[in-house]
């Protein structure tokens, strides 16, 4: 169908490019998912007004195009902290608070999903806060939260693609490299939309799978 | 080490060039919004006619949508499609990516809200003597705008941060192109974009906040 | 007059309506009570053409319900019904309810459709409920505008589904008072119920359904008292 | 001082821009070359330590060195007055002619004849400026700015752009490669020469001293000149600014 | 022995408990009846430490319960607390619903607890229900699992917060039938309940509050019998 130039060192460089997104994509959603829980339960234990301080810093990150999130972390960093950070530790951080941010939502809202006197009953037990955290609440958090936070991650994954402003070149950046000597656009971005594509459609769909999975009992 | 002074007053003189692609911006995300609803709504009846082909395009619409990044379909939107010969503006590549992505989000949206209308309702309708049209539209289409409400809400802030994503394909009218912009010809990036993204935090505050108005007024059931 | 001639349904393999054969006169009341699953709600379903059928035919002041020509929605617009399930447009006040047919449907400006809806609201006892929403009524109010909604249409004949089955007890009397108003004032009803006491007072007819046939009809009096099939020996024993 | 911190860490960290052939481009390995890249490797030796080059796009260029990210642009960047009061540049390194590229089927053959069109260059350059206002000034036409000269290339190519103003250069390279048909360098654009700056933060006079005595070392040396023949060729541009000093 | 000496507790604005004072023996069985809002259920979550009081003592064996050296969550390993709401934990299964509290909180090895968690729940009659996920349970074998989840934390006193009034008419027997045998073989317990028959029959004493105050206490057949009280008579006549 497609009569191209692409030879195997350009498919090897494509690769280094998925690579990239996926250590991106994995590292961030790791730190953002741990922080996330770190917030969602410091908003939650707090409740609204004393927490809102927190909601509002991490509100920011959703409210603002990751873009320019990226570009102004960059500059913040390098000119007023003076910190000497690579491009790839910036795109973590700022796309690590970003996660943080859709995630402590998510955690919020499952565990105000655990029915009140389901954990009162777990206190009344004898059970310490920390206990009802791990052996209630987690549990069933968890179903209501799992089907969101796979979403998320794979938006984080897409929307890693920002990341070229600060000079990563992960996916879609490399193919934008190869389509500059190669010229063949289309053929290129259908490859690099495949890959997306490939990864995000089954996790979104088994994510969907468990959401109607655990709706049901 | 290097000292960065900041020159607020500079960036800040520019405010009425970044305001004006403030409203471009939000020109851009409305007009998307309105056609992504149009053709979210399109891509529900492909999906409901029960025709194969029909659904397999509106699935497949749908799934691209959700499952590539939206700067790729952007990017696809603009050089992507000049390969059959086809040449958008940029305004034209962008607002078409953005389309295409809300119309597949809220599709899976009115999906979901329809899934959660019992079909006693229709009937109910069917049996007072309405048309399968008027139960749809003055029974179902009501109850789905409530239930999608808060998601499409959500989708026209995403439509404002996606906005961003025009210069790629060489946007330069909208808040984030007009910031990039000055930014090349001055080089104060953190004022101005920290500007840009102060503009930014409050058009997609508003959104939130006069939807929530909105939807007190229209949903008091 | 409701004519049902040799009326055949199935879902699939399963054979729900086996050949019925029934007629309701103008004015008559009929009860049709019979074990789950007998075919009672689908029969319903088929007469004001929701459900299509598959042989025989149902005539409705002498239009062919399921002809191809006929107009099915002006049809309706004569028969009402109302549901086990109770179908409140919960996006719709009460008023809202039952204005929204006869004026999107009939046609109708807005104040006229409004007082003929307060008229029926009142007759069924919800003339203090006209803005509120549904969520705010109990399941018998519920159920009692339903009613107000179908009769805001004017129908000449009104189907009932077990329309108190799904209502806590205390609830079932005041929907049932509203029915047998109806029956008092002439309305053509076929209602479909397991109320038997109401069977009973109200109806002119009992009709007893069993596993997809129309296993005896008779005088409410006939019925309970001398039942003919054995089948309805064993229904209405068990029921009482 | 950065000169310090650069000889001590053992790493020079350029800001290059790679989709700007000849000078800046990647090969069929995807390594980066070009005039720019052996510009920054000179810098390295001379210094005594390793080069290492960070790719920015051209809008990226300034934000990658306030930030920290790079030590250096050897990024063939115009020294306006106006990024001088933000950064601080060298002498000249480089001087660029600018030419008008057009798509054989807009039918422009000179720099007036894009009046009316619709033409592009790449966002945050010098040309793209004064291209911009020029469009402003005919009050007819379109103007678009590209992310990445690579992608003005392609929308010329493509016929999303009628015409474009870049280094003459970077033109003919691009036109040579015979990677985008149907577009040929049509003429000169009236524009001043536009001299291009080494830049590092704007009071790191250390090394600014240091840049602006390696670029001077470079023409004595004749590197310079090799460079030129080697990337671009013909004749070598004076980087002299006539009746000035500097 | 449970001591409750002059407890005051708001919501708000909203006095909830007005001056409480209550012995409890061990071995005693009390049922708390009264109206809906009189403070009951409140009385109960502060007798365990689930809610804080505002003012007087709460005393469980001498120790004070809201006192801020109290360790709570050994306390409330003394006194089981079972709700209205059916709390079952449902990710784990029955057996594992009631083992988790001694395993976590007492530290027993998993054998252990399962052998006391097979004794309890034989106990309530759900011995065969052993690996069944709650969603699967009735709601009368959900409290009943839920008694046993308390039990299986040897406490020395139960409290019981109308455990039948969320079920179905012919589940309640099931479930006082549990509490009637907790009650014979001599634990300490505080019902709160609707059902009077069981609190004539198997209390020791009658509690009536009314409005937050203790209106009234004393034997079941005084207190029903002879009530004093204006409000105990007129509550008595209502729900008889
Ligand atoms: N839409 C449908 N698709 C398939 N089967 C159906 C459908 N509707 C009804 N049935 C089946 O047809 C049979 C008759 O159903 P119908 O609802 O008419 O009985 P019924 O007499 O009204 O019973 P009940 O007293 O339970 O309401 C049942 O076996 C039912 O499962
Ligand atoms: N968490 C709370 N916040 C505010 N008010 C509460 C709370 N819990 C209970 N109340 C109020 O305290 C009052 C007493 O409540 P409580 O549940 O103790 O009554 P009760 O005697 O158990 O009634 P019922 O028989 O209905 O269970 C009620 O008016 C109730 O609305
Ligand atoms: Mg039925
Ligand atoms: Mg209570």
């Amino acid at each position: 169908m497609f009569d191209t130039a692409l030879s195997s060192s350009d498919l090897l460089f494509l690769a280094k490019g998925a690579g990239m997104t996926i250590i991106v994509t994995v590292i961030s959603v790791t730190i953002g998912t741990v922080l996330g829980i770190l917030f969602g339960v410091i908003r939650v234990q707090l409740g609204a007004v004393l927490s809102a301080p927190l909601t509002f810093f991490l509100d920011i990150f959703r409210s603002v195009p990751l873009l320019i999130q990226l570009v102004l972390a960059n500059a913040f960093m390098g000119m007023v902290l003076r910190l000497q950070l690579s491009g790839f530790t910036v795109a973590c951080m700022v796309l690590s608070l970003y996660t943080a941010a859709y995630c402590s939502e998510i955690v919020r809202g499952s565990i105000d999903a655990v029915p009140s006197t389901t954990r009162r009953a777990a206190r009344s037990l004898g059970m310490s806060w920390a206990q009802d955290m791990r052996y209630i609440v987690m549990p069933l958090a968890t179903r209501v939260a799992l089907p969101s936070w796979i979403g998320l991650a794979l938006g984080v994954m897409k929307d890693s693609a920002l990341v070229y402003v600060v000079q990563v070149t992960e996916l879609l950046k490399s193919t934008q490299i190869l389509i500059t000597r190669l010229q063949e656009p289309l053929f290129l971005l259908m490859i690099c939309g495949a890959f997306y594509f490939l990864i995000s459609f089954p996790l979104a769909r088994f994510g969907g799978y468990l959401e109607k999975r655990w709706s049901n009992d | 080490m290097f000292e960065y002074t900041f020159q607020w007053n500079q960036a800040l003189a520019r405010l009425p060039k970044i305001l004006e692609g403030a409203v471009v911006t939000m020109e851009v995300a409305l007009l998307s919004m309105l056609l992504g609803i149009a053709f979210a709504i399109l891509l529900t009846l492909l999906r409901l006619s029960g025709s194969r082909p029909l659904h397999a395009i509106a699935t497949t619409w749908i799934e691209i949508a959700r499952n590539t990044p939206a700067l790729f379909q952007i990017y696809m939107a603009h050089f992507g499609i000049a390969s059959f010969g086809i040449h958008l503006s940029p305004f034209a590549s962008l607002l078409i990516g953005i389309t295409f992505n809300n119309a597949g989000y809220l599709a899976e949206n009115f999906r979901g809200a329809l899934k959660a209308i019992p079909d006693t309702q229709t009937r109910a309708g069917r049996s007072l003597g309405m048309s399968q049209l008027q139960a749809f539209r003055y029974i179902i289409v009501p109850q789905m705008l409530r239930i999608s409400f808060l998601p499409m809400t959500n989708q026209m802030v995403w439509a404002v941060l996606m906005t961003s994503l025009g210069v790629t394909v060489g946007m330069n009218s909208d808040l984030y192109g007009v910031t990039q912009d000055l930014n090349a010809l001055t080089f104060r990036t953190f004022e101005l974009f920290a500007i840009a993204g102060v503009i930014f935090y409050v058009i997609t505050k508003a959104i939130t906040l006069s939807a929530r108005l909105v939807a007190t007024r229209l949903f008091r059931y | 007059m409701i004519e049902i001639q040799n009326v055949r349904k199935s879902f699939g393999p399963l054979e729900v309506l086996k050949g019925i054969d029934l007629t309701v006169q103008r004015g008559e009341v009929l009860t049709v009570i019979g074990g789950s699953g007998s075919g009672k709600s689908t029969l319903l379903t088929c007469i004001n053409g929701l459900e299509p059928i598959h042989s025989g035919k149902i005539l409705v002041d002498g239009t062919e319900v399921h002809a191809k020509s006929t107009n099915l929605n002006k049809l309706r617009q004569k028969i009402g019904i109302v549901f086990q399930q109770w179908n409140a447009f919960p996006h719709l006040t009460v008023l809202e309810n039952v204005t929204l047919s006869p004026r999107k449907v009939l046609g109708m400006g807005k104040a006229e459709a409004e007082v003929i809806a307060e008229k029926q609201l009142k007759h069924v006892g919800l003339g203090d409920k006209l803005s509120t929403y549904p969520s705010r009524l109990s399941g018998g109010q519920q159920q009692r505008m339903a009613i107000a909604r179908a009769l805001a249409m004017s129908p000449d004949y009104m189907l009932f589904d077990e329309v108190t089955s799904a209502l806590d007890p205390q609830l079932v009397g005041e929907v049932l008072e509203t029915l047998k108003m109806l029956a008092e004032e002439g309305m053509t009803m076929i209602c479909v119920t397991h109320e038997m006491t109401f069977a009973r007072d109200v109806s002119d007819r009992v009709a007893y359904f069993h596993q997809g046939i129309m296993a005896e009809i008779g005088a409410p009096d006939q019925l309970f008292g001398d039942p003919q099939h054995p089948e309805t020996r064993r229904f209405l024993a068990s029921v009482r | 001082d950065k000169l310090d911190d650069i000889i001590s860490s053992g790493k020079l960290r350029c800001a290059v821009v790679l989709d700007f052939p000849p000078m800046g481009s990647r090969d069929a390995d995807n390594e980066p070359v070009g005039f720019d890249v052996d510009y920054c490797n000179d810098l390295a030796a001379a210094l005594g330590v390793e080069a290492e080059i960070v790719e920015t796009p051209f809008p990226e260029r300034i934000p990658a060195l306030v930030s920290g990210r790079v030590d250096v642009g050897v990024a063939s960047t115009s020294d306006t007055l106006e990024r001088a009061k933000t950064v601080g540049f060298s002498i000249p390194y480089f001087a660029f002619e600018m030419a008008v590229t057009a798509n054989d089927e807009a039918g422009i053959s000179s720099y007036e004849d894009m009046k009316g069109h619709t033409v592009g260059a790449v966002a945050g350059t010098y040309e793209a400026i004064a291209l911009e206002k020029q469009i402003e000034e005919w009050g007819d036409g379109t103007f678009r700015p590209y992310q990445t000269q690579a992608d003005v290339f392609l929308a010329l190519s493509q016929g999303q752009l009628d015409a474009t103003v870049s280094t003459s250069t970077v033109a003919m390279a691009n036109v040579k490669t015979g990677n985008f048909p149907g577009i040929s360098v049509v003429g000169k654009a009236p524009f001043d020469t536009d001299y291009v700056a080494l830049f590092t933060n704007r009071n790191e006079y250390g090394l600014l001293n240091y840049l602006n005595l390696f670029v001077n070392q470079q023409i004595r040396s004749g590197r310079y000149d090799e460079l030129y023949e080697k990337w671009v060729g013909g004749d070598v541009p004076s980087l002299m600014v006539p009746n000035a000093y500097r």
